[in-house]
């Protein structure tokens, strides 16, 4: 995947200065699970609202003045609402300071970075999502977008998992996609509780049992290493090859855009060149640092 | 053709090129050496100055600067961008540093511009000063460049006694010459000291560095993780070798905030450092050798493969100044995988 | 004992702990890359033993790797080092049954910076530096040039209370007896004593805006342990990372009031700043409030309880209403 | 160091829960007055407090500092003050050597009956801290 073309950015810098963000409005905040809230927000010029261009599995640097930036993806699709989205776990100081917004606060963010997923390569493929915890919500901008254009793709499975009933992102869209006779939305969890009906068990277990067809399919994995490191080699035994697996990386991020240098694997920066990697890709790096 | 100037003469130069830039010039403050801005004190350092402790690239990436300031009112967060930076001109610059400033320059044209180091970048002019008493730690030689000419600088001089012999590198330089009093022509016999001079500079410079296939080597032994572990023991995760590193830019940005005003700053940021690359949950380079092995992989190797320059320049800042002589050329030597020839 | 002597001994006896499986690994001096330099050598291979060394250049505190090295280790240490490693005891870091000490009676570890101001010169362009009983002879261009020891050794070291270990399982060489002289290690110190609170501070305060916030200070310290220093904290976040000579300031009175009790004035932070803040101006005085307030000295008794998890009943109560 | 007469100084109290603070608290209900200059922290314990709290206090821009604990042999935890003591003993000494005025740290000893001696304590500290001046310290001048 090409480093990205910035060209249509250029038009939405402030000052000609990357560094310096985009003022902008929380409007909703929803509870996600018991440590993870999604915001919905809003450019505070209108001008920018119109036309604010991103790419599913692209990110943003969010700030809060005085407390510090960092990088989130952006959780929404680019077909759906004239808002933007992002889910936040609280993990740190600055995840901490968001969750103690409210509606109404008036955030930094500039953005959008990253290559985000590769459209062209998925049209006409059947499509496997595998996601675990808060790793659904890069993968909720994709399946959102390939919803809205629903006859570019072919079958669509999703596979996600949490911890805990009440861990499961995004339940309002799950209910949607389970009701899409168009796709297969199977949902698990690690361990289940009195009211929980569903599957219970990790993620791959369950992508196994699911077995989805590597024919003519890309597998988007995206959820914590540890789930990641599982998922692939059950992939591979469904046949994907590593050209069809792609997921998308986190790393410390300062900058985002491939200068303060600390979210590199070998020469490739996951803010520049990434986030998202095919398998083929990452398997390929010279580092075993991701 | 060619100037000279007499070292008696580069006060007054330097006051007079103080009317149209900042000027800074080697300077010794509180026993460090560094660039500071010229106030007409005098030209001594001409006989102290070999290089300083703090690079000239404090002048256009400072250890720590203010991206803009916020502050709120009814109204919501207002953003304010520092000053447009003022004409610089960095006097006494040695080819090493200069050099360095061209391969940072790679990165922060790199897909998107940076403003901050950019338009100092633009604003500031070099004059290049020629080195003829390089340390026992120098080994620009091995990177292929001269301790006395440059490319990388806008006018060069040369220490041929009593005087400096002056070459014009860019347009800008051909241009500052032409406004600039106290210069007379060189002759010939100007000129072949200053050969001399080259040559016997060049000779000074004895350490080396192989860079034959060093990225090659690099990458054969990136998984030796013994080897890695052996040469990191006695490091002690300071930032000195970075933050002093002319060729080094990583940053840090973060916020300061009193009351309801505030600024962002970015200051210069360390590889060394934990911290720098920790995750709330995990941390991918918690272990020393792998913080180690990034640093000395991302010069020798990973900036090649992104920018076909070594990020490097031989000015031995990291080996003069470590606390406990953890020397960059000693490992690159010790590389376990040699590439035959 | 020559020196040549000395430093056979002291290979033999590393070889030996080496080969005899008593110890992982052997800590110790090795000529550094550079003029008058020594380096750390840290090693568990026998042979690279023979690169061991003594001479007045040994003046990183190895005892900072003990923390860090896993397994039993022999370590060659001064009478400072001693002390470092023997606080480390006390503190629970390091384990006595772990550490072999290879005690070295130490006359002083001379100070480059010093020769560089008394020569002129930089350290690289002196030909030759030997000690030769109270005398160092510097070579230089050609000339000799004789200056008493006292001019050129570490401020730390004039002062130094324990040249030979106390705390040790070899002795390389005949103990050396103390001769401080704390007059003379005192006196920039004193300088400052002199000054009113302000002036005190706007020194500090100019001192610190030239901190690069390298942490070379904290990282060389072998008391500076902490998994996680204070300064790295985000929640709260106590001092800010850019280096404002306010939160430098901060992190060094504070660095130093962490180190109350285990600073050994083995003047480590000092030398291993690079843009020269007399940082063993702090430490001592803290060094000796230790002292003068609870009759404390880090790392001389093995058996004393460390500083801060101790107290008198009857002791600095003027400080309280 | 300029300062008009209506300035008034503010500091930090780290009061111990089990003696200074419920001294603070009697102080209050007994109706003794106590300068307003003054804003308690809770702490567990006197020991509790570490030097970093009093030096960002300094840093915030608070012009004092004033830590109390339990009487020596009163400590909830039997030893908590008696460490206390040492580590406040050497900042204050420290920080006068750094440079720091000596009157803006202050530590005293008040248990959960005191509320007498806590209105004095502050009353006095709050006193000297306005003899002192404000605490320009940190001051972004340089």
């Amino acid at each position: 995947m090409p480093v990205s073309d910035i060209s249509y950015r250029k038009r939405f810098l402030t000052k000609d200065n990357v560094y310096l963000p985009h003022l902008v409005m929380i409007e909703k905040i929803i509870d996600e699970t018991p440590d993870t809230r999604t915001f919905h927000f809003n450019f505070k010029d209108k001008g920018l609202r119109e036309e604010f261009p991103f790419k599913s599995g692209q990110f943003g640097e969010y700030s809060i003045f005085g407390i510090g930036e960092a990088p989130f993806c952006i959780s929404s699709s680019p077909t759906r609402y004239d808002r933007l989205e992002f889910t936040v776990r609280r993990v740190g100081s600055l995840t901490n300071a968001l969750h103690r917004l409210s509606v109404g606060a008036e955030i930094g963010f500039r953005g959008p970075y990253g290559n985000g997923f590769p459209l062209d390569l998925l049209e006409d493929k059947n499509l496997v999502f595998v996601a675990g915890g808060i790793g659904l919500a890069p993968l909720r901008s994709l399946i959102w977008n390939v919803i809205d254009n629903r006859d570019k793709y072919k079958n669509i499975d999703i596979i996600y998992g949490a911890r805990s009933p009440a861990d499961l992102c995004f339940k309002y869209d799950l209910k949607n996609w389970d009701k899409d006779k168009s796709i297969n939305m199977v949902t698990t969890v690690d361990k289940g509780d009195k009211t929980w009906k569903g599957r219970v068990g990790f993620v791959p277990q369950v992508l196994e049992e699911v077995a989805p067809s590597a024919d003519n399919a890309v597998a988007i994995a995206c959820g914590p290493p540890i789930m990641i490191r599982f998922t692939f080699p059950v992939l591979a035994k469904l046949g994907f090859t590593p050209e069809q697996m792609i997921t998308t990386l986190e790393k410390r991020m300062k900058c985002g855009i491939g200068k303060c240098g600390r979210c590199n694997i070998g020469n490739l920066y996951v803010c520049r060149d990434g986030p998202v990697f095919t398998y083929a890709q990452i398997k390929d790096f010279i580092s075993d640092e991701y | 053709m060619n100037q000279k100037i007499s070292k008696k003469d580069i006060s007054k130069l330097l006051d007079e090129l103080g009317k149209e830039f900042k000027v800074f010039s080697p300077s010794r403050e509180s026993g460090v050496t560094t660039f500071a801005e010229w106030d007409g004190r005098d030209s001594s350092f001409l006989e102290w100055y070999r290089n300083t402790v703090i690079s000239p690239k404090a002048q256009l990436q400072p250890l720590y600067e203010k991206m803009f300031s916020f502050h709120k009112d009814k109204e919501g967060y207002h953003l304010e961008l520092p000053p447009p930076t003022d004409k610089k001109l960095i006097f006494g610059i040695r080819p090493c540093d200069a050099k360095a400033l061209m391969i940072i320059d790679k990165t922060f044209q790199d897909t998107y511009q940076d403003p901050y180091y950019l338009d100092k970048r633009k604003n500031t002019l070099l004059v290049g000063l020629g080195c003829t008493n390089p340390y026992d730690s120098c080994f620009c030689t091995s990177l292929g460049l001269s301790p006395t000419q440059s490319s990388d600088v806008d006018l060069m001089l040369t220490d041929i006694g009593d005087e400096f012999l002056i070459e014009a590198v860019t347009d800008r330089g051909i241009k500052l010459i032409k406004k600039t009093s106290y210069l007379k022509e060189a002759t010939k016999t100007d000129k072949s000291k200053a050969e001399e001079a080259r040559r016997q500079a060049s000779s000074k410079v004895t350490r080396r560095l192989d860079t034959k296939d060093l990225a090659k080597r690099l990458l054969s032994s990136f998984d030796d993780q013994d080897f890695w572990e052996k040469v990191s023991n006695k490091c002690i995760s300071c930032g000195i070798c970075t933050l002093l590193c002319p060729t080094c830019y990583c940053f840090d940005i973060s916020d300061e905030l009193v009351k309801k005003e505030g600024s962002r700053f970015r200051s210069g940021d360390s590889c060394a450092f934990p911290v720098y690359t920790k995750m709330p949950m995990e941390n991918p380079r918690l272990e020393k050798w792998r913080r180690v092995r990034q640093k000395v992989c991302h010069k020798y190797e990973f900036y090649p493969m992104s920018f076909e320059v070594i990020a490097c320049s031989g000015c031995g800042r990291c080996i003069r100044l470590c606390p406990v002589n953890w020397d960059i050329t000693q490992i690159l030597a010790s590389l376990p995988v040699k590439v035959k020839a | 004992m020559t020196n040549r002597e000395a430093e056979q001994r002291l290979r033999d006896e590393a070889k030996s702990l080496l080969e005899s499986a008593k110890v992982d690994y052997i800590v110790g001096f090795a000529d550094g890359s550079l003029k008058f330099h020594t380096t750390p050598l840290i090693t568990r291979n026998k042979d690279d033993v023979d690169h061991l060394v003594i001479n007045p250049f040994m003046a990183s505190n190895l005892a900072k790797f003990l923390t860090e090295l896993e397994g039993r280790v022999g370590i060659v240490a001064k009478g400072c080092d001693s002390r470092s490693i023997v606080s480390l005891v006390q503190d629970n870091k390091v384990s006595r049954e772990k550490v072999v000490i290879v005690g070295i009676p130490c006359r002083g570890m001379i100070n480059l910076s010093k020769i560089e101001q008394l020569a002129g010169k930089e350290s690289d362009e002196i030909d030759d530096i030997t000690r030769q009983g109270d005398k160092v002879v510097v070579k230089l261009d050609g000339s000799e040039k004789e200056i008493p020891v006292k001019e050129v050794l570490f401020d730390h070291c004039l002062a130094c209370e324990l040249p030979t270990p106390k705390e040790y399982d070899l002795l390389i060489d005949e103990p050396i007896p103390a001769t401080p002289d704390e007059e003379a290690s005192q006196a920039k110190i004193n300088k400052l004593e002199e000054l009113s609170h302000h002036e005190r501070w706007r020194f500090w305060q100019n001192e610190f805006s030239r901190c690069i916030r390298c942490y070379a200070c904290r990282n060389v310290c072998p008391a500076c342990y902490c998994q996680r220093c204070f300064v790295e904290e985000a929640e709260p976040q106590w001092i800010l990372s850019i280096p404002k000579w306010q939160d430098n300031l901060i992190f060094q009175i504070i660095r130093n009031i962490h180190l109350a009790g285990r600073c050994t004035d083995c003047g480590e932070c000092e030398r291993a700043c690079p843009v020269n803040i007399p940082l063993r101006s702090l430490s001592k005085e803290m060094y000796d409030l230790v002292g003068e307030l609870f009759r404390f000295k880090s790392g001389m008794e093995i058996d004393a309880a460390p500083l801060l998890t101790h107290y008198e009943l009857e002791e600095a109560e003027d400080f309280f209403r | 160091m300029a300062q008009d007469s209506e300035w008034e100084p503010k500091l930090v109290g780290f009061l111990c829960r089990w003696c200074s603070y419920a001294g603070a608290d009697l102080a209050g209900t007994s109706r003794k007055k106590y300068p307003a200059n003054i804003g308690i922290i809770k702490v567990p314990c006197s020991g509790r407090v570490d030097p970093l709290f009093i030096l960002k206090a300094l840093r915030l821009g608070f012009d004092g500092v004033l830590v109390s604990g339990c009487h020596p042999g009163e400590c909830h935890y039997q030893t908590g003050n008696y460490r206390a003591r040492r580590k406040i003993a050497l900042t204050k000494k420290f920080l006068e050597y750094m440079g720091i005025d000596p009157r803006r740290l202050q530590a005293s000893w008040i248990s959960a009956s005191e509320g007498g001696k806590f209105t004095e304590v502050t009353t006095q500290v709050t006193k000297e801290l306005k003899e002192a001046g404000p605490n320009e310290l940190f001051a972004d001048d340089k």
